[in-house]
């Protein structure tokens, strides 16, 4: 056991020095540019000003998408494999006013952070982990759903982002935009329906997570074909 | 313009660090905790890319690929964490037997 | 206007949401995404054949600024494979879980598996390659822990963390080559990248990063418990495309971006791992008493031949000859997506006949289900390479190049290979025609006497017979339009003089 | 200034590293991913310094916040199997 760490060790230094060594190529490279000015001087054709928000969800929408349906991947997973893990203890009365007090500051705070991405730091992504931070909030407080939607309202909340963004996609695309294609005009609400859709169902998502299975009483949990 | 390139090694030393961990250690947490050390490592390193300086604005691209590449692994380590769940309740069941 | 590239990733994905929110009515939704998302992937392989390279702009952006759609002839060949397979997988999977609760658990996963698959052969992005590689990964591995039972859990866990230390990996190969190049654009940075370390070490982490995701040889240690455990239409489905898709990757990458610039010892080390793929691989689906582990360990051996193309390529100079070894290559990576995916359909109703999946003891299913057990054996028959299979003609004319190009140690590798195959797939039908047990004093072998196999109706039965049928039939007899399809297949080397 | 500001993200960089190597050596799960948080936390402010803070509230939230309280909770589980589990034992235990 200790010979193969070794080995492992004395692998991983030389990989370091060899991944120093092609990095320190690249970076002495001509491009040192690379996309920094061509994006800088398309971002005002994409409908909002904040440059990473048109990255994600404009020159780069796709990856997003893709993005959104790795996380809906992985509530399915956990779902398929069992049953959420028995709630904490509830809370005391202290804690429970404390919980009354931050989880509505935190769901406004995501609801700015929404707002505000198009033009400043911020998103769909950080709104959704603050309304998710709220669920885990909730869940160690002893609410054992997490403040989570009933099952099948939760099961469209989920699927919301991929729905909207795709749907988005192929509308345009069936009015002759293009696939992802937004017209100038239309992109900035565009994107702000798509974002209010994304950050509900990354929110959900990541609270459904923390739970780390499903929260529905009535499956046995032992899917074996009978 | 040097910062970006201390910065850069860093990245570097993180990716590598977590490599190790995860071929040396066996616990599934411990694994886990190195793979999102060595993806930590590969996000700084693209941060380190897209830094320009204080003058210059950054290169929003590799942020973009950061944001999303952050939510990939938390969403990888949410689906890990459940099949460890999984794991360990069936070893308890088997104990009980 | 009508994007059918975009469409054969959105409509799987509408299929996910759909059957996500409906749970009730998962195989109809799933079915009605299945068909239009079958349509489309054959609409861009009709437009590759007939018009060559199809690109689309999404968001209209184009390179580098945007992400790039492309579908060459060796992309709209695996994305025509994928889809056929696919169909097949899906019509199958409603009579498989029927009445059970993994029903409807299946149908979302399947869906995002599928829109990942056929994003990954469009895709002309490197970090756009990186989000569909995880987004299959995560499916793949969902997908697999279907039933959770503990076995099928734990390979899946090693699976997850073995696909996430590759695509970490192969991440890091991506920023080396934007840091150096400033384009994720796969096309761009091909123009761009020149021989050096940039060069090397991308295509080092890159390749290494698919290689775990792929299970060649030394990395297979996940792929047969996690695709011997899973559910019979998930196995089929992991072992014939998700597999593939990495292989796939792995000759993308080095067609378009590094094979003009790593140089041939590189395809000399693909080439001995795939050797060690084959014969180890062979060696323990021989050994295998169950079925189904018998079907996985096979897939190890035949992603092996696949690498074992490389080496041979990389000898060729552009031109007539190496377009017709990339064919055969192509050629056989279809065959064995149709019959593997055929195989673990089959393996799946014996098994659900039987109760168990056992080879020594299947003799009493196999006898009750004869239609079953024809997919079996012509399935059998493309995996040996007996003609006419597809499988028979790409592996002569592997045989063939590997002794003109003077390469003659892999022509041991591919005997004793095929030998081995031969070996456990008779293995698996001596069982299915004997018509007394071994032991002498066991009662004869009634086909009645498989109370199972009369649930499974002929509907269940069909889909893995058409796919052996295609490996065998089709690929084998009329395999000549997959090498005009594969003329349009971006291969730089052709248009460097 | 460039000199401050240069030993600054010298210190900043040494600071990472090293936390990172405290929480990849760790043993005991739940101290491990603590540091993982704190790591993370560490990281974003280092982003915000290099210019990327829609990265680092992401990071901040997502990957240390959410992350980290994903493996804490799974580490806790941990524990709390690993402290039941002897109970029942211990007579077999004495036995041998």
């Amino acid at each position: 056991m200790k010979r193969r760490e070794a080995a492992i060790t004395a692998l991983v230094l030389v990989l370091s020095v060899v991944l120093a060594w092609a990095f320190w190529n690249a970076f002495s490279g001509p491009t040192g540019d690379r996309l920094a000015e061509l994006t800088a001087t398309r971002v005002p054709e994409s409908g909002v000003t904040n440059p990473v928000t048109a990255v994600l969800l404009n020159f780069r929408a796709y990856d997003t998408l893709l993005e959104l349906a790795v996380l809906l991947a992985a509530i399915l997973g956990i779902w398929a494999v069992g049953k959420a893990s028995p709630g904490f203890l509830p809370a005391g009365a202290v804690l429970r006013a404390l919980v009354g007090l931050i989880v509505p500051l935190l769901i406004i705070a995501g609801g700015y952070m929404l707002w505000v991405g198009g033009h400043a730091p911020g998103g769909a992504f950080q709104a959704g982990a603050l309304l998710g931070a709220a669920g885990v909030t909730l869940r160690l407080a002893g609410y054992p759903a997490a403040g989570l939607p009933p099952e099948a309202l939760l099961r469209v909340t989920i699927g919301l982002g991929v729905l909207i963004f795709t749907l988005c996609g192929v509308a345009l695309m069936a009015l002759g935009y293009g696939f992802l294609t937004y017209p100038l005009d239309l992109a900035k609400w565009l994107i702000l329906v798509i974002e209010t859709a994304a950050t509900l169902s990354i929110g959900a998502t990541l609270a459904a997570a923390y739970l780390g299975g499903r929260a529905d009483p009535t499956d046995s949990g032992d899917g074996v074909t009978r | 313009m040097t910062a970006h390139l201390i910065y850069a090694a860093a990245g570097l030393a993180l990716v590598v660090l977590g490599a190790w961990s995860f071929l040396v250690h066996a616990p599934l947490l411990r694994k886990l905790v190195a793979l999102n050390v060595m993806g930590a490592g590969v996000f700084h390193l693209l941060i380190s890319v897209g830094y320009r300086g204080l003058d210059a604005p950054p290169d929003p691209v590799p942020h973009a690929l950061v944001l999303t590449g952050i939510v990939v692994a938390v969403s990888a380590t949410a689906l890990a964490v459940a099949f460890g769940q999984r794991l360990e309740g069936s070893a308890g069941e088997q104990d009980r037997d | 206007m009508i994007d059918w590239l975009a469409l054969s990733v959105a409509l799987p994905l509408l299929g996910a949401v759909a059957t996500v929110a409906l749970p009730r009515f998962a195989v109809p939704l799933g079915l009605a995404a299945a068909l239009p998302t079958v349509w489309a992937a054959l609409m861009v392989m009709v437009l590759v054949a007939d018009q060559g390279v199809q690109v689309s702009a999404l968001g209209g952006w184009g390179a580098p600024l945007g992400i790039l759609l492309r579908a060459d002839g060796l992309a709209a060949a695996l994305l025509g494979m994928a889809n056929l397979v696919a169909l097949a997988v899906s019509l199958y999977a409603p009579g498989y879980f029927r009445g059970s609760v993994l029903e409807a658990r299946f149908w979302p996963l399947w869906m995002l598996l599928w829109a990942a698959l056929n994003g990954l052969f469009l895709a002309g992005d490197l970090f756009n390659l990186y989000v569909t590689l995880e987004l299959l990964g995560l499916a793949a591995a969902g997908l697999g822990a279907l039933t959770g039972q503990r076995a099928a859990v734990e390979a899946n866990l090693r699976y997850l963390l073995v696909g996430l230390l590759g695509s970490m990996t192969y991440l890091l190969g991506v920023s080396l080559i934007y840091t150096a190049l400033g384009t994720l654009d796969l096309e761009q940075a091909a123009r761009e990248l020149r021989a050096g370390p940039v060069a090397w070490v991308s295509f080092a982490l890159m390749t290494g990063g698919l290689i775990l995701k792929s299970a060649l040889f030394p990395m297979h240690f996940w792929l047969p418990p996690a695709h011997a455990n899973a559910p019979a239409p998930v196995s089929a489905a992991l072992s014939a495309l998700v597999v593939k898709a990495a292989f796939y990757l792995v000759l993308r990458l080095w067609l378009e971006l590094f094979g003009p610039v790593v140089g041939a010892s590189a395809a000399l080390l693909l080439g001995l791992l795939g050797a060690a793929a084959v014969i180890w691989g062979a060696w323990r689906a021989l050994r295998a008493e169950r079925l189904k582990l018998l079907a996985a360990y096979s897939t190890v051996a035949q992603l092996g031949y696949l690498f074992l193309f490389f080496p041979l390529l990389a000898e060729l100079p552009a031109g007539t000859a190496r377009t017709e070894l990339l064919g055969a290559a192509v050629l056989l990576a279809l065959t064995h997506g149709f019959a593997k995916a055929s195989l673990f359909l089959c393996a799946g109703l014996l098994q659900k006949a039987a109760g168990h999946d056992r080879i020594d003891e299947l003799s009493a299913a196999t006898q009750a289900l004869p239609v079953v057990t024809l997919g079996v054996a012509l399935a059998g028959v493309a995996l040996i390479g007996l003609p006419p299979s597809g499988t028979f003609t790409a592996k002569w004319m592997l045989l063939t190049a590997a002794i003109d190009l003077g390469q003659w140690p892999w022509v041991p590798v591919i005997m004793a290979g095929t030998l081995l195959a031969a070996a456990y797939v008779f293995r698996v039908l001596g069982h299915a025609f004997a018509s007394a047990p071994r032991h002498g004093d066991a009662p004869p072998i009634d086909p009645r006497g498989c109370p199972g196999a009369n649930a499974i109706g002929l509907a269940l039965q069909l889909p893995g017979l058409m796919l052996a049928l295609v490996a065998v039939l089709a690929l084998g007899m009329t395999a000549e339009p997959l090498w005009d399809l594969l003329a349009s297949t971006t291969d730089p080397s052709e248009a460097a003089p | 200034m460039s000199a401050l500001l240069l030993a600054l993200d010298g210190l900043l960089s040494i600071s990472v590293v090293a936390l990172a190597w405290a929480t990849v050596t760790r043993r005991e799960p739940r101290q491990a991913v603590i540091l993982f948080i704190a790591f993370g936390l560490l990281l974003a402010l280092v982003w915000a310094r290099l210019r990327a803070p829609d990265v680092a509230l992401a990071e901040a939230a997502i990957g240390a916040g959410l992350g980290g309280a994903l493996m804490l909770a799974a580490a806790r589980r941990a524990l709390i199997q690993r402290d039941a589990a002897p109970s029942p034992a211990p007579p077999e235990e004495a036995g041998r």
